[in-house]
């Protein structure tokens, strides 16, 4: 399918804000300003840039601990992530989620997840009600290749596949799991392989090609819209970044490293963006510009922002 | 009111709320036009179709899990699990997905789901199939734990549970499902939160909840002819638990015994024993009693199993011990 | 390859002592002398008979809830079998254990188990052992068709997989969950399949076919021992029974429970023994009988054993 | 006696039985090269080789669960949990198979075997990532649960949980793994089920353990100057409970503080209570008190982090409410 020019810019402006956003993320832990554990999307960007561009406000996603590039991409305000990074009360979460669980209900993002898997059974009970309520709406589950071993892998596909549910499962293969390479934790190459073992589809694609990313999760989404159940979508790519901010990863080969950064997915649709004549390295430069600021903004928005009340502490365990 | 078992109450209760709210579905195991493990769903398929009563895999986790997910996107779901001893295959998803996600979004998420699962002994079901645990679930803030012990509490309870907008865990007892009584018709709901004295005395307080409340309502019958007059506090939910009503009555009679099912150690039992030996300690003349089966796993054979179990005789002896 | 004359007789032997402790089982709890619950293995006795077969005294199995069929092949006692039922202190769990958790660790019966699926890590481990104290032994967990949907198949599968542990993973499908029909609760039609997901080789056979389960059972379980790691064999077969003694089996349609009962592991080896002149039907009806001989014995045996002292809920907790 | 941290001492208890027992192995997520989420596993990879110190997939299930079979073969596992947050990904293992094998069997299988894992809050990691749920496993009978407060007892713990021929859950706490301390060297085993009095006094008793021992160590030197003697009982291991311990020294001073990281709630001070309500009643002249955290989740944000948990000041205030 053609993508058209304002679909491609919209790619590149979103893939620069994510990196924009991580990259502050990487100085600003340094400095201390961001308590707790923070897992960056670095060298991700393409997967939830791509798979988010084909859901509307009203579909779901369930998002992971590496969860900013997902949130960015299903619309979330940038003040209000930074401001809960930052444990404000401006923070999406008032302060109390941190980046492992900054979430937006009303923007169909079911949260962040501190449990590794735990994203499945909620997007496919979030398909479940859509499916329940006829709203034509979707639900997509971000994991990765670490998460495709967990318990919640395979019951969640099991029952999405029996009960034909409109949820995509989007298996974010960084090749690796912490320190665990994905050769050392599971003896598959590709994971959509594991679709077979619940009768419903399984495509892998480059996660370092938004484009390509774009086209398999149209084709699943729609699918899914269609009434005709789940797919297992893979996407091959790389963390370019230790697990967490603190780890050195040491355990990743340079060369490996060296290639990866190679594959960067944003150089890669620049190239196009040019050769297409969609836009000039100007206009590109002014994008990236434009979104750096942006990230700028919410930093001084969180900055400022108050910290809770202690008594904040006890409020929000139950609805009444 | 119409006389019905407390298998009929839980139903009817979920029939109830089915037909006021059509957001709210059932999924577990064998639940459709099987009627469920021990009948209670029965009927519901044939009434409400296969859109709202479904079958699931043996999938514990999922059936849990995908009840957040449905709850956050605005249905009801009532999550059955075929017996309270499965919880540890879904643990995670209980404790910290559903219990957890309303606070870690800041308040911004509502997850209104009911856990439907059996407990207890006395069926020869041996050590995976006859716990009961449900202190384990008063550990969890964010979750409810209800345990209803009389057919009417069976069917107003179900029924605020589903309406509330919290996880609610639902623990109903095997022993109970064939007892009959007298229950309310049409939307009659029990406030969580709030204690009921099954019987009023003077001479000692029990707190007691799910089967041991019958147990314990047949022996203050007996301890009534031999003089001591027992007065009998059912929470019927733990969280939120009615502590004014157990002080109210702590203070009345000075003495308090706690009957459970669940083996002692970390037994909602010490829970309620630490409240009073906090909150009212000036009340207490005599030191505070837990009658509850040993710390360990439950037998298989029935003498054994017996042995487990605490009884009318053992309650008896329990209270007379106080005098 | 050539099964001989004193193989085959042994799997009839075998089998039809499965057969009639079952039988007995049917009547006794209809008589109400077996409390609790009791899931019959009328049916399935090709199955434990052909892996069992396989297996070394030395050897471990992980059994399930229905459980009997594999005790007797891995060599279980019926007297302490049947007294345990009865909930004896002659049983082999001295009555604390019941038909749902039989075991007899020196036989490497590690346990028929109430959970679902709860073998699958239980046999891992076994096999883990074997391999760490490289004493030669294998590890089998049977499982049923309902338990291939649990989170514990999974892991349990993915881990012998990439640890290359010497494990087989028996899928014993009878086509039914209780009242749930295996296209019900999952869309593979060869569960066998669901070995593509770990990398590992997956069977189907004929389930009422003794020979062609040994021969499966055989060639996963030389590999195993041979160190080339784990197998998933399915093995098809029904339930003939409910689920449990006490559930009528309503849902099931009669006509395929008629085909099923056609299809009747015994006879069809009966015929196969016949025709190889074997043995005559006179001398295979002598084993029977002594089959059922042995079963009444364990049943007196059962029955004259006294009951424990109620003392006895307190010890066995812990080992000290 | 060897100055190392708790870290330390909990890899030279792990390092000295592997040494003196080869069927002693490590498994879990990333404890191999990588050295676990924390460090506490470093070096043992290059001491005992890939047999004996084995990375997992994220299968929480199969990391407990293929412990048990391999116990049962007559292995020592020792399974980490990278957090005891994730216990609810492999409950059932643990609290139907593990704990109840031996018992099921009729007392003919042994399951000798280890779940090391760390809890606890204070660094920011949110609901997830920071909670104490001891009061679970100390409700599951055939399960030892194991929580060390400092250096010594990290390492002698540690040797006799491996030496215990039961499941034990061994809970370290994150906050003190850089905590320093004099440890004995070579084969010290600290018997589970003994009590230690971390503080000598007279006034008032507080039964803490784990990293609530250390900030009720340093408010009892700041009541020291304020002219309260305090008793700190730091039962080690919560199951055995060494009961006898914190009796006797309720007996000696009449009042009763605990001090826990749980929620309060059917947290492990509840039992505790319960105990001393039942058997120490005679001893005390005050009502029992509990300081713990609220029941609510674990917030993100350091303040509302710092607001959830017991502090210096706030067991300071506790202990002084009594005079
Ligand atoms: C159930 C569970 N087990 C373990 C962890 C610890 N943990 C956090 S992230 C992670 C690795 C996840 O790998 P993967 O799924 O590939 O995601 P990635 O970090 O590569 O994006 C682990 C082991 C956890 N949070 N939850
Ligand atoms: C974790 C768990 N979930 C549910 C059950 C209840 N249950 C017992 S047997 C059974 C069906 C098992 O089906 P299958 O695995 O095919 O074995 P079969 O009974 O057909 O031999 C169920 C749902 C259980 N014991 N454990
Ligand atoms: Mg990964
Ligand atoms: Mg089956």
């Amino acid at each position: 399918m053609d993508l058209n020019k304002e679909q491609l810019l919209a790619f590149y402006k979103n893939m620069v804000t994510i990196r924009a956003f991580e990259s502050k993320a990487v100085e600003l832990f340094a400095a201390g300003q961001i308590p707790g554990f923070v897992h960056l999307y670095l060298g991700e960007e393409a997967i939830a840039t791509g798979v988010c561009a084909c859901l509307e406000k009203t579909d779901y996603i369930a998002s992971t601990h590496r969860g900013h590039g997902h949130l960015i991409s299903k619309g979330g305000n940038l003040n209000f992530m930074m401001a809960e990074l930052f444990g404000r009360t401006t923070g999406y979460c008032k302060g109390k989620g941190g980046s492992m669980h900054i979430a937006d209900v009303d923007l169909g993002i079911l949260g962040a997840n501190g449990i590794v898997g735990a994203g499945m059974p909620i997007a496919t009970g979030a398909a479940f009600a859509c499916k329940y309520k006829e709203n034509g709406a979707v639900a997509v589950a971000f994991f990765g290749d670490g998460a495709s071993d967990r318990a919640t892998f395979h019951e969640s596909l099991n029952l999405a596949s029996i009960w034909k549910l409109p949820v995509v499962f989007v298996c974010e293969n960084n090749g690796w799991a912490i320190s665990n390479a994905q050769k050392d934790h599971q003896n598959v190459t590709d994971i959509s392989d594991r679709a077979t073992a619940y009768g419903i589809p399984g495509v892998s694609v480059d996660g370092n090609d938004v484009i390509a990313v774009f086209e398999a999760a149209d084709a699943a989404i729609e699918r899914a819209r269609r009434g005709d159940g789940p797919t297992l979508v893979e996407c091959k790519s790389w963390r370019w970044r230790g697990h967490f901010e603190g780890d050195p990863g040491a355990y990743k080969d340079p060369k490996d490293q060296e290639e990866w950064l190679a594959k960067d997915p944003i150089p890669r649709l620049e190239k196009n963006l040019l050769k297409l004549k969609y836009a000039t390295k100007a206009e590109l430069d002014k994008i990236t510009a434009a979104a750096q600021e942006e990230i700028e903004a919410a930093i001084k928005f969180a900055g400022e922002s108050p910290q809770p009340d202690p008594q904040e502490v006890l409020t929000d365990v139950y609805a009444d | 009111m119409k006389q019905m078992t407390y298998a009929e109450a839980i139903r009817d209760g979920m029939r109830v709320e089915m037909q006021r709210d059509p957001n709210v579905y059932l999924a577990g195991e064998d639940v459709a036009q099987f009627g469920g493990c021990f009948g209670v769903t029965a009927g519901l398929y044939d009434e409400f179709g296969p859109k709202r009563v479904m079958n699931t895999p043996i999938s514990e986790a999922v059936i849990v899990g995908h009840a957040v997910g449905a709850a956050a996107a605005g249905l009801r779901p009532i999550a059955e699990i075929m017996f309270v001893d499965f919880m540890g295959c879904c643990m995670d998803e209980l404790f910290n997905q559903a219990a957890k996600m309303r606070y870690m979004f800041g308040g911004k998420a509502r997850v209104p789901m009911v856990v439907r699962t059996p407990c207890g002994a006395g069926m020869g079901a041996a050590a995976q199939h006859s716990q009961c645990i449900e202190s384990w679930f008063t550990h969890i803030p964010g979750v409810k734990t209800v345990m209803p012990g009389t057919p009417a509490d069976a069917k107003g309870l179900m029924i605020a549970a589903i309406r509330d907008d919290n996880p609610v865990m639902y623990i109903e007892h095997k022993q109970l499902l064939p007892v009959p009584g007298d229950v309310p018709e049409g939307e009659y709901a029990v406030p969580l939160g709030k204690a009921d004295i099954k019987r009023v005395g003077s001479d000692i307080t029990i707190v007691t909840w799910s089967w041991m409340l019958q147990k314990c309502l047949a022996a203050a019958e007996e301890l009534a002819k031999r003089g001591i007059n027992v007065e009998i506090v059912d929470p019927r939910t733990l969280v939120p638990l009615d502590k004014d009503a157990i002080l109210k009555s702590v203070g009345k009679t000075g003495k308090l015994l706690i009957v459970h099912e669940e083996v002692k150690t970390s037994g909602f039992g010490g829970e309620i024993a630490a409240l009073v030996a906090e909150e009212g300690f000036d009340y207490l003349d005599a030191p505070i009693a837990r009658l509850t089966p040993p710390d360990t796993p439950i037998p298989f054979s029935p003498i054994l199993e017996g042995a487990y179990l605490p009884s009318e005789e053992k309650i008896i002896k329990a209270v007379e011990a106080f005098f």
